[in-house]
């Protein structure tokens, strides 16, 4: 596959570091069922087969965290952003 | 301490070899070790880079790139590596980290990297021909132009490359730990083509 | 009709005009006692032993495809029962105990080979968790043998012993393990739950399941609704896609893992060798093609097919360990969709929805575990319990913490 | 003497040029210009192999890449390569050559029986027998049916040839420059793209070679010639020879092997055998013609029974004739073009055997023609005596000749568009499948669309070229139409000839015959793949290039379908097989990953230490002196000497990164278990790092050199992972701390020296006061090291009074020597990560072997130091029920009862007089050593409810290395509990 980073340009996947579903989002160990919520934030996933949106570290460049959003079928990608908006809040 | 001032080593210490390499005739590229190049990393701060960007206006008289792109001036050279992030580098700059806190630290992270690099320059007419034995991304004149920055992988080494000019000259850096490693790779994809090994 | 040299040899008189079809095509009643989704190795091996085992044989396997057109024939064949921890050795091992009678038990030549395993290590580091692995594995009383450079080099001279980049220090031999003929073992399976009557049917893909208070009804299916008492998941990639038919999220992501094969050689190795500084295995076919693997590719995929670096990586560590194959040709690559479970092994449990059972979790050692697999899930819905090798591999590990993971790689299945 | 089939004129061969070259031993002569298989031809060579399984004699089916017969073990020694096709081998002078897969030799080979005993040996007849008694299979029959299986033999020694990788990027890919590459390639290259144009052949032209086709009234072939020398001249095109695409992935990738110098005896100094190429194209061009297919009827195999196609191709381009009495069979108007071609070269056409009833209007061409009619048998076992032919009466005629040209009809080479996914879709104009679904950003020409004639392939060239240049963004400039005919090229499929008596091949490489494909759907293997898995129907070295479709139709037949029910073709990577070599280009051997070296390692070298492979690094593993015998030996030395005076070992390979920012301390608080910002400027802090599921992932130290300064270091293993894990929470999981993060590993050399006298030592050489009431224990501190700025840490992993030395890697090896020189005084002692290892085992520290991924902090005894009072990666997880639990195996030491024996790490414990079986298994042991300081082995390990049996004796069990020690549990701090030695 080609990777679009949005900094290095489209690259092969060998750069980057792969880490699965971007959508889930660390729970606050602060809530009432925090146990549950990170069991599921740690293990459960959807693993869907078409669109996924996922996290891409480009370590083997500009050492960026990215959201991709990939066809899991066909491997299509939609678009790449840096997870932090490019560290500039 | 009593000893005399420390005897600095290169990384390519007792592997290169100056001279004529490879196939004999004239050499299809010229390899040089650059030791007298400071590099530190440059992180602009959470909502700073602006005030960075022109703090390096200020002290350097340079337009900090937005992409992998560097910019020089009088020895003096800001090269993108990240979003936010660059590598600042000085041809005999004395200690470039410290100066660059003095003058932008207030604005970003800095840090000095200039010995953890292995820093070549390489020049002829066959030096894509080798490079590409290796690096991934497309030097052609029309996709990698003077001043692009790239950081890739080659032959499963972290490398930088910078194109200096249009000669085409090609700066390549790679980690000091892994100079002999990657000194195998380029010579032997260089010795198709002969090449010249000179120390600066 | 019954496999043996004295049917060949008659057939062989008459043309093979004798020879039936393996298995029937059958079509699907509208209720069945149990349905099997899933026609690879897993679900027919489950569908036999519901049969054999626990004389329920109102069965039948769905298969969205033709069988075996899964994993089941897209593996590198491996056998082994060389795990770590408890939670997975006494599994593996039943497996293994199964496939030592497997061929005379299913009447069909699945040419199980026990050729031995040999796990090579490179460091004094590797050799202690090697041994560690060895002697739990001792401690289960299954065969494994610690060997230093020199057993290896008399094993396999052909081997880079002087000029590696990680030079071989031993290895971790099971003698007992091996390889198997894939298709042999799906076909094999097939026939004999045919035979004892459980329908399999192709052509015939999961579109719905019927879940009414918390209970599974039925099936939907591309030819129409079945109702079914109890319900088997064995569909390994596709997990994740016919659990949400059911509404269940799991710890489950499909990546894909690619195999390859070399042209056909003249005997060149004689058992299955495996790298340990990187991620790569060999062994040899007996119609002599090198079958050789390594590492998924990485990412979730439900795309049949493999990606470049990973055809790379897994060629260059083929020559690191056996630098005589520089000009042995590469002929054919294929890609599975491998069940990726969160920490590494493989679930066999209920689900939260009744008479909904889950056989997943395989990553890429699915293969193997073919008989336990389908010995531990016809157990586990014909008594509604689980079988004893398979009672560590539970859904509810995950919240308490009693995770099964070989390799120490954490909640990441791809590092698996 | 000359070869007696070579013709007398013309062809594309260099006739000036003559070659010498050897099959089994005996000596032959070719031209520059010939392949292998053409000479063989042109020498009279019909017999080159045996089949797979039945060992039928066979020869020169193709003249391409799909051939299924003609595979020889070409060169000899560590250069043999097994299963070499004689069809694409160039021929050069001195080349050696052996038929492979036969006993005693080529003519007789003993298993030549299986021909007889095939009623046995059906379809899958190995699936119902050889089952009993169960341990003959390993024991006998397996071992007798690999010596009969398998082709060539590999070579018994590493390949003595280089190969490399390299990478190529372009706007538009031509794959094939037959006419319809060569035009696309032109149209897209004056539009100005980046084109490459990629071709297996060492010559370009594709089917002109073998033709006698014209274009714009000039032959074939010198068009071709001309339209190469354009295209060289145009800067932006690059071609390829000798250049095989491969295979097709995502996002514009292609594979590609370039056979750089496969043409000559062995390659030049300094040049690879093989490369390997990754290609990067914005769009490519599929212009790989197509196969043509064979007829399946009796004896089809015989030697001097040749696709009519690649019979062409020996007689135009190679002036090399399989035979002197020509027939031709076929069901299609191509076939006749052989006829006429092989007359217009003198040799004589005795039959043209057409299966179609219509009189082709080729019949004009006035050979002996037998329409309506079928071949249904050949006579003769190693070359072919003479054909039955069976006409429309059903009546069979005899005819005698020594070569017979089949045309079963043309395969479009769809292979590389289904790579993606793509499904090929039947197009009956043809009767063959044409590219269905393509992958994104590849268009089909020539003959590999459908197109089978000159003009049109001239066409969609032209077109595909010009669609591909204008998706780059090049404007199309308007190339005129080279001139050429539309030859006829009906044709009504025939698969199959029913009459036939003798085994009809479909897969001749794997002796599939149609009997065969009939038992296996007889059998109910009726689905394509099960065809496949059952029969091995192409599954052999070509991939059923000539036989997937046939075995198609016929199943087709026998199940009384049409083709498309039936199913289709698809192929996958590669598309012609490639070798290791190639695809593991430069790194083999010791560049198989690169090795990262210390700043200390040419000093290390010069003191002859031994190294090891420690993750990516090779270490110093210990310093043998003169007289040392064993490893064990020179450890002893070095921890005793250190213990009791000073030693200095290399730590330049921890992962070091520096955190600098306001957020710097809130953000290792997040990351860390224990809590880092109550750290004082100048201190060093002891570091845990958990996974988020609650597992120890790693330590190291944190030093806070400024207010908004940090220093982290990582093991040695875990460094590159760490550094993404932070960067993973820094960019993932709170974007909005103001930290900046990088790795520093490379900048600096470190060095750790350690005993009573280093400070002693260090006070020589530097200007700093570091006594201990200025610079006590977890110091951290800039110092000036002989004018260069240095960090000096008071960290001691000895459990020794110890410093960590930090300096910019450029005088990592001065400064070792300095450190060495200053401390000759105090007898300093180098020592290795064994002495390392053993005093941080004294000490009771963890390290890898204990942080396996597997183990928690309370397991490791580290659980004070989980902080109560902050959230931070895996708090929450750690405290799962199971990893809670009291009787999970916790952290203790072991040492011998009986002192003498010796410990094993990977060591099980069992309670002692219990059986060893797994239900007694409370643990293991992870660590040993064999300590100077106490004379006897220690170890570390984990032992079910450890801590609270301290004193009590358990088995340490190590079945794989004959070990049963019984061992006393003890605390993990064998050495200096109080610590008092490092506060020193």
């Amino acid at each position: 596959m080609r990777i679009p980073c949005p900094y290095c340009g489209p690259r092969g996947n060998e750069e980057f570091s792969y880490l699965g579903d971007a959508s889930v989002r660390r729970p606050d160990p602060a809530i009432a069922d925090a146990t549950q919520a990170f069991h599921d934030y740690v293990y459960l996933r959807d693993n869907p087969s078409g669109g996924h949106s996922e996290l891409w570290y480009h370590g083997g460049g500009c050492r960026r965290w990215l959201v991709v959003t990939r066809n899991t079928r066909t491997h299509e990608i939609g678009a790449a952003t840096f997870a932090d908006a490019g560290g500039e809040p | 301490m009593p000893d005399a001032v420390l005897q600095a080593r290169s990384p390519l210490h007792g592997l290169a070899r100056s001279g004529h390499h490879g196939r004999a005739g004239p050499a299809g590229l010229t390899i040089v070790e650059r030791t007298d190049i400071a590099f530190a990393s440059v992180i602009a701060r959470r909502g700073q880079r602006d005030a960075l960007a022109s703090a390096v206006r200020a002290s350097f008289g340079l337009a900090l790139p937005d992409g992998p792109r560097r910019v020089g001036k009088d020895g003096v050279a800001f090269a993108g590596i990240g979003p936010g992030q660059w590598i600042a580098s000085g041809e005999n700059a004395g200690d470039l980290a410290a100066s660059l806190r003095e003058r932008i630290g207030a604005f970003a992270a800095v840090a000095d990297q200039s010995d953890s690099r292995l820093v070549l320059h390489l020049s002829g007419a066959r030096v894509r021909d080798a490079l590409v034995k290796g690096v991934p991304i497309d030097l052609h004149p029309r996709a990698f132009k003077t001043g692009d920055v790239a950081s890739t992988l080659v032959a499963h080494v972290g490398v930088q490359i910078d194109m200096l000019d249009d000669a085409p000259v090609f700066q390549l850096t790679a980690p000091r730990s892994m100079a002999g490693s990657f000194w195998s790779w380029l010579t032997a994809s260089a010795a198709e083509f002969g090449y010249d090994v000179a120390t600066k | 009709m019954k496999y043996s040299a004295f049917a060949l040899f008659r057939e062989a008189l008459r043309g093979h005009s004798g020879w039936t079809p393996a298995w029937r095509k059958a079509v699907p009643k509208p209720h069945y006692d149990v349905v099997i989704i899933g026609g690879g190795g897993h679900g027919l091996a489950t569908a036999y032993y519901l049969a054999t085992e626990h004389g329920i044989t109102n069965v039948a396997v769905l298969e969205k495809s033709y069988i075996g057109s899964g994993n089941a024939g897209r593996n590198t064949t491996i056998i082994r029962s060389n795990y770590l921890l408890p939670g997975n050795e006494a599994f593996y091992e039943w497996s293994m105990k199964l496939w030592e009678g497997l061929e005379q038990s299913f009447n069909y030549n699945a040419m199980v080979s026990q050729r031995g395993v040999l796990n090579l290590y490179h460091s004094d580091a590797q050799r202690d968790a090697f041994a560690r692995r060895g002697n739990g594995m001792r401690l289960h009383g299954v065969d494994a043998e610690l060997l230093d450079r020199e057993q290896v080099r008399r094993m396999a001279p052909f081997l880079d012993y002087d000029n590696a980049r990680f030079p071989i220090h031993g290895g971790l031999l099971q003698r007992r393990g091996g390889t198997a003929r894939h298709d042999a073992v799906v076909w094999g399976y097939a026939r004999g739950a045919d035979s004892r009557g459980v329908d399999i049917i192709e052509n015939c893909e999961v579109t719905g399941l019927d879940v009414v208070n918390g209970r599974v009804m039925g099936i939907e299916t591309t030819r129409g609704t079945i109702q079914a008492d109890k319900v088997g998941m064995a569909v390994a990639g596709n997990t994740s896609r016919v659990a949400a038919l059911a509404g269940l999220r799991l710890p489950i992501e499909s990546h894909v893992l690619q195999a390859f094969v070399s042209e056909g050689i003249k005997p060149a190795i004689d058992c299955v060798v495996t790298f340990g500084a990187g991620h790569f295995y060999i062994s040899q076919s007996d119609k002599g093609g090198l079958v050789f693997g390594g590492d998924i590719d990485g990412y979730n995929s439900y795309a049949w097919r493999g990606n470049l670096p990973v055809v790379e990586d897994v060629l260059e560590e083929g020559m690191a360990i056996w630098p005589g194959l520089g000009r042995i040709r590469m002929l054919r690559s294929w890609g599975g969709l491998m069940d990726m479970s969160m920490d590494g092994s493989p679930i066999i449990d209920r689900t939260p929805v009744t008479g909904l059972y889950l056989n997943a979790g395989w990553c890429y050692g699915g293969f193997k575990a073919t008989p336990a697999s389908g010995w531990c899930f016809a157990h586990l819905i014909a008594r509604d319990e689980p079988h004893t090798v398979a009672a560590a591999l539970r859904l509810g590990r995950f919240a308490s913490g009693a995770v099964i993971d070989e390799k120490g790689a954490g909640a990441q299945p791809n590092l698996h | 003497m000359s070869a007696p089939f070579r013709l007398a004129s013309g062809g594309l061969i260099d006739r000036g040029k003559p070659l010498s070259f050897s099959f089994d031993g005996k000596t032959y002569n070719g031209f520059a210009g010939d392949t292998l298989a053409s000479a063989l031809i042109a020498n009279g060579v019909k017999l080159v192999s045996r089949s797979f399984k039945y060992h039928r004699p066979r020869g020169i089916l193709t003249a391409g890449s799909e051939e299924p017969n003609a595979l020889v073990e070409l060169r000899s020694g560590a250069r043999r390569e097994p299963n070499t096709r004689a069809t694409v081998t160039e021929l050069y002078d001195g080349l050696v050559a052996a038929s492979q897969n036969r006993w005693p030799s080529l003519a007789l080979d003993v298993s030549g029986i299986n021909d007889l005993l095939s009623p046995f040996l059906a379809a899958g007849f190995y699936y119902k027998t050889f089952m009993w008694p169960a341990k003959f299979w390993e024991a006998l029959y397996e071992p007798l049916i690999r010596r009969a299986a398998g082709l060539g033999r590999v070579a018994g020694a590493e390949d003595p040839d280089t190969y490399e990788k390299a990478f190529a990027h372009c706007d538009v890919l031509v794959i094939g420059a037959g006419p319809a590459g060569l035009m696309a390639a032109l149209a897209a290259g004056r539009a100005g793209a980046r084109v490459i144009l990629a071709d297996e052949d060492f010559r370009l032209g594709g089917r002109l070679l073998a033709e006698r086709h014209e274009i714009d009234g000039r032959p074939g072939a010198a068009w071709a010639a001309g339209i190469e020398a354009e295209l060289s001249a145009m800067p932006e095109v690059r071609i390829m020879h000798r250049t095989t695409v491969l295979g097709v992935y995502d996002h514009g990738q292609y594979s590609a092997v370039e056979r750089v110098n496969d043409h000559v005896a062995t390659p030049p100094i300094h040049e690879p055998r093989q490369r390997s190429w990754k290609i990067v194209a914005k769009r490519a061009v599929l212009a790989a013609g197509a196969l043509e297919r064979p007829i399946a009827f009796g004896n089809n195999d015989r030697p001097g029974v040749m696709l009519a196609g690649a019979a062409r191709a020996y007689i135009n381009r190679y002036a090399a004739t399989p035979g002197k009495r020509l027939a031709v069979f076929t069901n299609n108007d191509d076939g006749w073009r052989t006829a006429a071609d092989a007359r217009t070269a003198g040799i004589e056409v005795v039959a043209v055997v057409d299966s179609r009833a219509a009189k082709s209007e080729l019949s004009k061409l006035g050979f002996s023609t037998m329409s309506n009619s079928r071949v249904s048998h050949v006579d003769g076992k190693q070359g072919v005596r003479a054909i039955d032919v069976v006409g429309a009466n059903g009546r069979a005629t005899r005819i005698e000749c020594d070569a017979l040209a089949v045309s079963g009809g043309w395969n479009p080479a769809v292979h590389l568009t289904c790579h993606l996914g793509g499904k090929p879709v039947w197009n009956d104009e043809i009767a063959a499948f044409v590219p269905g679904t393509r992958p994104p950003a590849m268009y089909a020409a020539g003959a590999t669309n459908g197109a089978f004639t000159l003009s049109r392939c001239l066409t969609g060239g032209i077109a595909a070229g010009a669609m591909a240049a204008g998706d780059c963004g090049f404007d199309f400039t308007p190339i005129t139409q080279p001139r050429a005919d539309d030859e006829p090229a009906a044709v009504t499929p025939l698969w199959h000839v029913k009459e036939s008596r003798a085994k009809a091949f479909v897969d001749f490489q794997n002796d599939v015959t149609a009997k065969d494909i009939a038992l296996a759907h007889q059998e109910g293997f009726g689905s394509v793949e099960h065809l496949k898995r059952y029969t091995t129907l192409g599954m052999a070295t070509d991939q059923g290039k000539t036989a997937n479709v046939t075995g198609l139709a016929i199943l087709a037949e026998a199940s009384g379908r049409a083709i498309p029910q039936v199913g289709t073709t698809t192929y996958r990577p590669p598309y012609v097989p490639v070798s290791f070599g190639a695809m593991a280009g430069h790194h083999r051997g010791r560049d198989f990953r690169p090795i990262r070296l210390p700043p200390s390692h040419a000093w290390a070298t010069e003191q002859g230490a031994v190294f090891m492979e420690t993750g990516a690094w090779l270490r110093a593993q210990y310093y043998p002196r003169a007289g040392e015998t064993d490893w064990l030996q020179s450890v002893n030395r070095e921890v005793a000497a250190t213990r009791a005076s000073v030693g200095v070992c290399d730590v330049s390979t921890f992962g070091k990164v520096a955190f600098e920012g306001p957020d710097a301390a809130a953000f290792l608080d997040r990351v860390c278990a224990n809590t880092l910002s109550t750290l004082p400027v100048g201190k060093a802090r002891y570091a845990l790092m958990l996974r988020e599921d609650g597992f120890v992932q790693d330590d190291g130290t944190v030093a806070r050199l400024g207010p908004e300064y940090f220093v982290m270091t990582s093991t040695t293993a875990n460094a590159p992972r760490m550094m993404q894990h932070l960067e993973f929470c820094h960019q993932v999981l709170w974007p909005a701390l103001d930290v900046g993060m990088v790795s520093v590993s490379e900048q600096w050399a470190q060095f750790a020296v350690a005993g009573p006298r280093s400070r002693d030592v260090l006070c020589k050489l530097i200007d700093a006061d570091i006594a201990n009431a200025a610079f006590p224990y977890l110091g951290a501190r800039e110092v000036s090291f002989g004018g260069v700025s240095a960090r000096l840490f008071r960290l001691s992993f000895s459990g020794e009074l110890a410093y960590e030395l930090a300096v910019p890697a450029r005088y990592g090896d001065a400064v070792i020597r300095a450190i060495m020189a200053a401390g000759a005084e105090f007898a300093i002692t180098p020592y290795g990560i064994e002495a390392l290892g053993v005093m941080r085992t004294e000490k009771g520290h963890v390290a890898g072997q204990e942080m396996n991924g597997q183990l928690t902090a309370r397991d490791l005894g580290l659980g004070r130091m989980m902080s109560t009072r902050k959230d931070y990666i895996g708090r929450v997880m750690a405290q799962r029920p199971a990893l809670l639990d009291p009787e999970r195996p916790a952290f203790v030491g072991l040492r011998p009862v009986e002192r003498s024996a010796r410990l094993r790490a990977g060591a099980h414990f069992i309670p002692v007089g219990a059986a060893a079986t797994i239900e007694n298994d409370e643990g293991y042991m992870t660590s040993v050593a064999f300590s100077p300081t106490f004379g006897h082995w220690i170890g570390l390990g984990v032992l079910k409810r450890g801590p609270e049996r301290i004193g009590q004796r358990v088995r340490a069990y190590d079945p794989v290395r004959n070990g049963d020690v019984e061992v006393e549990v003890c605390s993990p701090h064998f050495f200096d509990p109080e610590g008092a030695r490092l506060h020193a």
